[in-house]
């Protein structure tokens, strides 16, 4: 049996599809044993993959890109989500019914250059807005401060992933989704490797891919698999109703069915990366996305 | 001003008020503490909104089931180990390089703007360097608390040396002393009270670190659970995870009152 | 004795059976005073005189309040010392000067704290940097001054204080014979004319008679009174003309055979 | 150990040769940071990877175009600012509660605990309530700054009251010297050095503060900027904000090593 | 003169027109020694007597390498002093005692400096503090001390590195008279049956006539050497004896007057 660490960006929904694999003995069948290490973002995790630290990260497509870059051969394994997961909330009694309402007004981040950044960026300058000067983007961290800002008042409205999205939404007449990104097609949560690992280790990452695609297929056959894995990764979470959402949620379109990165969601990827970094090489699809299992 | 009679001994009683005064002092301690508590739940349960503040019994009802689970322990002794072994390592190399340092001024001078530099630098922002150098293991989270505490070490060190009295430091001299036995019977002795007061000082520096460090990437101790209760906006967890890091800062805060206490029976 | 004449007003300074003991660690406690009865009266000089660690400063800190005493009381003014009581200046043994501040400034200390009227303490500190012979020094560090100098500017913090009653711990053990003098002299001038009191530890004998109105023998620990003598030699003194002096010569004696004793 | 002639004033030259001494040192600290950033270059063109490290030159072209855009200032001056502000107020704050804890020893053992445990708990979990209580502007991260430097300041302090002589204590009860002549003539000199020694420990938690700070709400600042080239995995926009933070805690460090000349004439 | 004798070997100590200077801000240096030439030969015991001030402290500081004088040289044992010398030994004006050492680990200091034998050291050090007279405070801290008894920790320490040549500044300035001649009998023994040479600093004309060899008088700042006196007086000395003696009152007599110019 070989280990295989996976670094995640955050507790976040696109760990499921590993639990899954996880808990269905996916891993276990195929001779792998998984542990995986907590991130503070994206970036660090990717990082932590670039060192050599991990074997595999769960994070957004930009990593991939990133590290393909700069040459260090960012690849993707599987494809675990097909479209975006965050969404913009503000207060209920806030006025502001669409990103083109928050002109002049201040928008909670994550941090500066993650994913919300950039997201946000690209879907502002697509509602004929800009980033810089129509509106103030405060990097303002994840969930619990971005909902203590909403409170106090010092932010207009911030971006929120799952399942901050389902918790906060459950406190009746509090807030209100401004703007729903998780329609927009984006790899949102990829498993990234680079390609020092891959030469080294071609069956480890075959046995990988193949668990976790497979973890996938099963989540779209059955959501009381996904539930499970929903129980198990957010323990914190006991409200049968809340589970209930997230996992409808998350099963509606969020997980990549195959394991393969659409053609749509990379679109979206690189135009949003060229949007916040006008000076980014571009990189092809080819460049980045490894062929799903045999 | 009068609470310190510190140079009244002259009368018999002193002796037996020692023993007896332990438990007035944890009494009060502990009062003072069951007093926050109690305007914490109050306040949760009135003022404010319990989803910021949680409430102790709230805490308190998580703490024994992580207890029971057995994550508690798992957690704690993460954190436990990863700022111990730092603070420790701090003191072994943050101490002798203040010495070292203090008696060589010039290679101070010399060093000294680098080393503030390196110390101003805000450790997350070099996870990515921690990472390379230090993997993801605990060896990266102790040199994170290793690296917030031995700074305070070497700058303590060094402004405690400078306090030295001159005739002892003559005297030396005047017996050629060796700069072994000058540093062991001298200088170190001398600055027990500047190397206490950066224990105290690092003791919470190192949880601190320990905890940035398993922000950067780990899947236990406290730090992590904090954090990941956080992503889940789980308040109770984050308080009761923050509530075993003050256990802890608490702790070995008395462990050092009580070493200073047999350290330095000559003040 | 000079006390006859005071017995309507209370004693300055008072030991009614005074007993002080330390504390020790794994032993009964270290007797230091032993039932010590004293009484200094207004504008009195005593002098004290003893062997090396038989309690006299000891006794000074529990006159001035810091020291608790284990047993019996201290009295200033007919009032119990339990914090140290007002206008009694204390110059310690060791000179305490504050390493911070300069010769002047250390004098001036006991200017601010006994009350000097802030516009006259630079001529009082002047005046007395003068006395004490330290012209050309008022602004030096004490770090940078001579143990004998370190010494007369404690001395002159405590003239600066202007005390009532003024305990002093060997003021002039780190002195040469004839600043030692001078000192003296000034101290008999302060004395005199404000009529303060007294009570000064010494280990020079003729020191001692030379001075004080009465002289106190100490025994070694634990500290009893051994003896206690009149200095009934007329004022003002001349410190040259004494060491031909009987009466003199007698008592330096005397005081020398009751320290010699065995004790 | 013989650098530290400390106590052989005793020939009239001492005096000249200070005054030449200036540039000496300024000279060796320069080299010592051109050889650095020389080893630097040179083992990131050859030894290890740029992607980790950056390259000092290509940190340097980054600053010049920051500077050229105004950038630069912009970010530099918010974060001075947060980091000033809160090492002055924790300086203003922390001497007097650490003087008044150790002349109260009673209540000091009373809130020990509490403040330890405050003290070790990692301001990064606590955003939330730094965000409800104090907002994202700039106090905020003045707070954040302060939580950080305050407890140096007190618990140096503290420490350093417990070791004034015995006898300068005496001395004042004697005189029955007041309160506030006793905390400025006697304790606040005494424990100068333990105040520097605060103040060199303090610059560098401080701008760690005001850049865990910026992480809780912010646009500006050299955290916020570290952060966002972090983000994009742009290395040298990382070491660009690092390197002015560095320069910072030099300045600041030097500035206090010349405050500690003009103040302690004494020594 | 006893220095008479050791024309062959190079004497103990030797001052040669040695100038020391302090200094000043805003000032000409302080100019404490001008000039000062003295040789002290091997088991001579010299006294240096001066007014306050005057710069005997600066002259042992000077002996002992702590100290670079801005003018003429000193040597020691033939060698001049640049760092300090080897068997040397400066007992402090100040006791210096280390605060965190019991009164019998501030004595083997000494021990553990001067080299004695590592299983020898407990006996010399019990030696020592009976010799002292402070049997029963082997173990108490030095803050928990009398004046005098700190010095004469000190003056053990000082003993214990047995030194050839021995500096003493003042040691016995806080001690009453029947200790100090009882440790004056001490040094005595230790320095004829050993050799030592002794540097002996004291305001005690009587101290100085009693014990030394020579007895040489500073003068006020700037230093110079206004007498060098020959103490011709038998060994062992009967210090009761001694006062009656025409030669040693005829001494101290010269000494006092020396010393009372007005310089
Ligand atoms: N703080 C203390 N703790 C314990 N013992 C003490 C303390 N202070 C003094 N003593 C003891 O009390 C005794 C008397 O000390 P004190 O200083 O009064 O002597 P002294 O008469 O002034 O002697 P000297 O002439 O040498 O100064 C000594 O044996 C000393 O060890
Ligand atoms: N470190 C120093 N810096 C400046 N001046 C000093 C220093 N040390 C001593 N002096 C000055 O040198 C002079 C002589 O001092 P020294 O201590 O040698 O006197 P002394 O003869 O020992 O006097 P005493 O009998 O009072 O101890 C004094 O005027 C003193 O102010
Ligand atoms: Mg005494
Ligand atoms: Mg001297």
């Amino acid at each position: 049996q070989t280990t295989i660490t996976l670094g995640a960006a955050q507790t976040s929904a696109g760990s499921l599809p590993i639990v899954v694999a996880d808990q269905k003995g996916l891993f276990a069948a195929e001779g792998l044993k998984y542990e995986r290490l907590d991130f503070k973002g994206g970036a660090p995790a990717a990082q932590a993959l670039a060192s050599g630290s991990i074997d595999a990260c769960i994070c957004a497509g930009d990593h991939a890109v990133h590290l393909e870059e700069k040459g260090l051969g960012g690849k993707v394994l599987v494809a675990l989500a097909d479209t975006h997961s965050y969404a913009l909330l503000s207060r209920a009694d806030a006025p502001a019914t669409s990103l083109a309402d928050l002109k002049g007004k201040k928008i909670g981040i994550t941090s500066a250059g993650s994913l919300t950044d950039t997201t946000l960026r690209y879907a502002l300058k697509a509602a004929g807005l800009d980033p810089d000067k129509d509106v103030q983007l405060i990097a303002v961290g994840r969930a619990g401060p971005q909902r203590a800002a909403l409170q106090a008042g010092v932010i207009d409205a911030g971006m929120f992933t799952t399942p901050d999205i389902q918790i906060t939404l459950a406190e009746p007449g509090a807030y209100k989704i401004v703007e729903d990104f998780r329609k927009l097609p984006y790899p949102a949560q990829d498993l990234v490797v680079t390609d020092t690992w891959l030469k080294a280790h071609p069956a480890e990452a075959a046995k990988l891919q193949r668990a976790v695609v497979k973890a996938l297929e099963m989540i779209k056959a059955d959501k009381a698999v996904l539930q499970a894995a929903v129980v198990s990764m957010f323990p914190k979470i006991t409200d049968p109703v809340l589970i209930d959402s997230i996992t409808n949620d998350v099963a509606a379109g969020y997980l990549s069915g195959t394991g393969v990165m659409t053609p749509e969601s990379f679109k979206t990827l690189m135009e949003m990366m060229a949007a916040a970094d006008p000076k980014l090489k571009p990189v092809g699809y080819a460049d980045i996305m490894i062929g799903a299992a045999k | 001003m009068t609470d310190t009679a510190s140079t009244s001994p002259g009368y018999v009683a002193s002796a037996r008020r020692r023993l007896v005064s332990i438990s007035p002092t944890a009494l009060a301690q502990l009062g003072f503490i069951a007093a926050l508590l109690l305007l914490w739940e109050l306040g949760a349960r009135t003022l404010f909104n319990p989803f910021w503040s949680s409430r102790p019994t709230l805490i308190a009802v998580r703490l024994w089931e992580l207890a029971a689970s057995g994550d508690l322990w798992v957690h704690t002794l993460t954190t436990l180990q990863e700022a111990g072994a730092g603070l420790l390592l701090a003191a072994l190399v943050g101490i002798p390089i203040g010495i070292a340092l203090a008696r060589a001024p010039k290679v101070a001078r010399t060093v000294d703007p680098v080393m503030m530099g390196l110390y101003g630098l805000p450790r997350v922002a070099l996870a990515p360097l921690f990472i390379l150098w230090f993997g993801i293991g605990l060896f990266s989270k102790v040199m994170m608390a290793f690296t917030m505490v031995v700074f305070i070490f070497i700058l303590n060190v060094m402004e405690g040396i400078r306090t030295i009295d001159p005739d002892h430091l003559d005297l030396m001299r005047t017996m050629r002393a060796g700069r072994f036995y000058v540093v062991w019977r001298v200088l170190l002795p001398a600055v027990v009270p500047w190397i206490l007061a950066s224990f105290r000082i690092g003791v919470g520096l190192a949880l601190i670190g320990a905890v940035v460090g398993e922000l950067i990437g780990s899947n236990r101790g406290l730090g992590w659970y904090v954090e990941s209760s956080g992503g889940q906006l789980d308040t109770t967890g984050v308080f009761s995870g923050l509530i075993v890091l003050m256990v802890l800062a608490m702790l070995a805060n008395q462990l050092i009152g009580y070493v200073e206490r047999k350290v330095v029976t000559w003040r | 004795m000079a006390l006859t004449d005071t017995i309507s007003a209370p004693p300055r300074a008072e030991l009614a059976n005074l007993r002080i003991a330390f504390p020790r660690p794994d032993a009964p406690p270290l007797e230091v005073i032993s039932g010590v009865s004293l009484q200094v009266g207004e504008g009195e000089f005593v002098a004290v005189v003893g062997p090396s660690g038989s309690g006299k400063s000891t006794i000074l800190r529990a006159i001035c309040g810091l020291l608790k005493p284990a047993g019996g009381e201290v009295r200033v003014n007919g009032t119990r010392v339990t914090t140290p009581p007002p206008h009694v200046g204390f110059m310690f043994q060791k000179d305490a000067l504050l390493p911070w501040r300069t010769v002047a400034d250390n004098i001036k200390v006991g200017c601010e704290l006994g009350g000097t009227p802030r516009q006259k303490q630079p001529a009082r500190v002047a005046e007395l940097i003068r006395l004490l012979r330290l012209d050309g020094f008022e602004n030096a560090w004490p770090r940078q001054l001579s143990g004998g100098m370190r010494q007369r500017v404690s001395l002159g913090r405590l003239l600066a204080y202007e005390p009532d009653l003024m305990l002093m711990d060997e003021p002039f053990g780190a002195l040469d014979y004839q600043t030692k003098i001078a000192m003296g002299l000034e101290l008999l001038r302060v004395w005199e004319t404000e009529r303060r009191s007294i009570i000064f530890v010494t280990h020079d004998i003729e020191e001692a008679v030379a001075l004080a109105d009465r002289v106190v023998v100490f025994s070694a620990r634990p500290a009893r009174i051994v003896a206690d003598y009149a200095v009934d030699l007329p004022r003002p003194r001349h410190m040259k003309a004494l060491r031909s002096d009987p009466t003199f010569t007698h008592l330096t004696e005397a005081i020398w055979s009751d320290l010699a004793l065995p004790s």
